[in-house]
């Protein structure tokens, strides 16, 4: 098990990881026994580009310190939010993902589903605007930065 | 003399992920930068964050030489 | 593959089963290339009584082919309530669970992650309310009927 | 005579899962069943829903020997 665990708690694990993401391995990891719901959500490749390219790839690019820094943020902003979660774990790829792979998976359990659902919804949409990662649009001859651009905001914020 | 960290978009425009600096303040380090890359990035980093060390920086932050600034654009999400 | 499959479309698949359930399997099939968000619920059971005893595991008991017809109407209306859905696969384990093992799966792919959230926590929800399954709590020595209980509803009401 | 599917609490009631009732109509199906179980069963089918062929039935529905009424008592959910 790589990646920036919490390791005092075992209940909170980000990763960045050049390596193909397992949405299992994540599930799995935040099942516990007092926990009766688990929310899982996968960010896949889709055909659909911002730079009017047939895209092939998207290479996402970031530091792997800094983005895994801000994604314990994000997990300590989702336990003040609720208190009462069991394990969330959030792992990001970085490098070349092909259509259809994975790019981004959340995982989080608690006693009762309406917390899960909650937490797992604030923590994607948290990640998609707090934690740094720059996205190529990659097609049969080039390739360009998305041109979807923001800034990068606060965990709060969201 | 202070680490920068250049990412994505920025650079791209500075040819260089990681580098060093002179300089003991953000602003400093920052003008060094813009000196060496030129204007592609300098019209970068009006529009991105500066972090220093993992956290919002201000310009006039000292920083020495186990500091890093780092110079984060606009992003696209996951 | 087995269960109810609506085969003209390949984007519904509802099963009672006996055996494990795999969250994996469901989200690999909910993946889809036009899709780039999957959600999925498992609910897992957990150490939690009605009945105030030490439960080791419970005991579903259905009509199969009552629950995957109640299933697929909980699907379709899902369909009707989220038209730009991917792949919707509910599955509901019956006969004997185990403590930590899994009772039922949600996997729902979208092209974005709002609907794909929303439509997994209607289709869990509604799930536990419209489907008919019957659950025993058994422990060292005995068992007995959950005693949290309440009619099935139709698949509108939620 | 119809098809009678019993579930759950009404299963363990009546002592069997499926049986075949004398009767032309829902409700009189279930009162064969009624005087075929006893009081156990009656004070479960008091609470229960009742399906004729997977959807929500009338005491009042016509039935044959391919129909099958079923006694749905309250669920415990998943």
């Amino acid at each position: 098990m790589v990646g920036s665990v919490n390791l005092a708690s075992n209940l909170d694990w980000v990763y960045v990881s050049a390596s193909p993401l397992s949405s299992d391995e994540l599930t799995k990891w935040a099942t516990r026994p007092n926990c009766g719901a688990v929310v899982t959500f996968c960010g896949t490749v889709r055909n659909s580009s911002t730079t009017g390219h047939e895209i092939t790839s998207l290479e996402y690019e970031t530091s792997t310190e800094l983005a895994e820094g801000r994604l314990l943020e994000v997990v300590g902003e989702a336990r003040s939010r609720w208190p009462e979660l069991g394990a969330i774990a959030v792992h990001h790829r970085v490098g070349s993902v092909e259509l259809g792979d994975t790019t981004v998976v959340v995982a989080v359990s608690s006693a009762h589903r309406l917390e899960a659902f909650e937490a797992a919804k604030y923590l994607i949409d948290t990640v998609k605007i707090s934690v740094p990662m720059w996205k190529r649009e990659v097609w049969e001859g080039g390739s360009a930065w998305s041109e979807e651009t923001h800034s990068i905001v606060s965990v709060q914020q969201q | 003399m202070t680490k920068l960290l250049l990412l994505g978009p920025a650079r791209e425009a500075a040819g260089v992920s990681h580098d060093v600096v002179d300089g003991n303040t953000v602003g400093v380090v920052l003008e060094g930068a813009v000196k060496r890359y030129g204007t592609d990035f300098e019209r970068i980093l009006a529009v991105s964050q500066i972090w220093l060390n993992g956290n919002a920086a201000d310009p006039l932050d000292q920083v020495g030489p186990d500091d890093e600034v780092a110079v984060l654009p606009p992003i696209s999400g996951g």
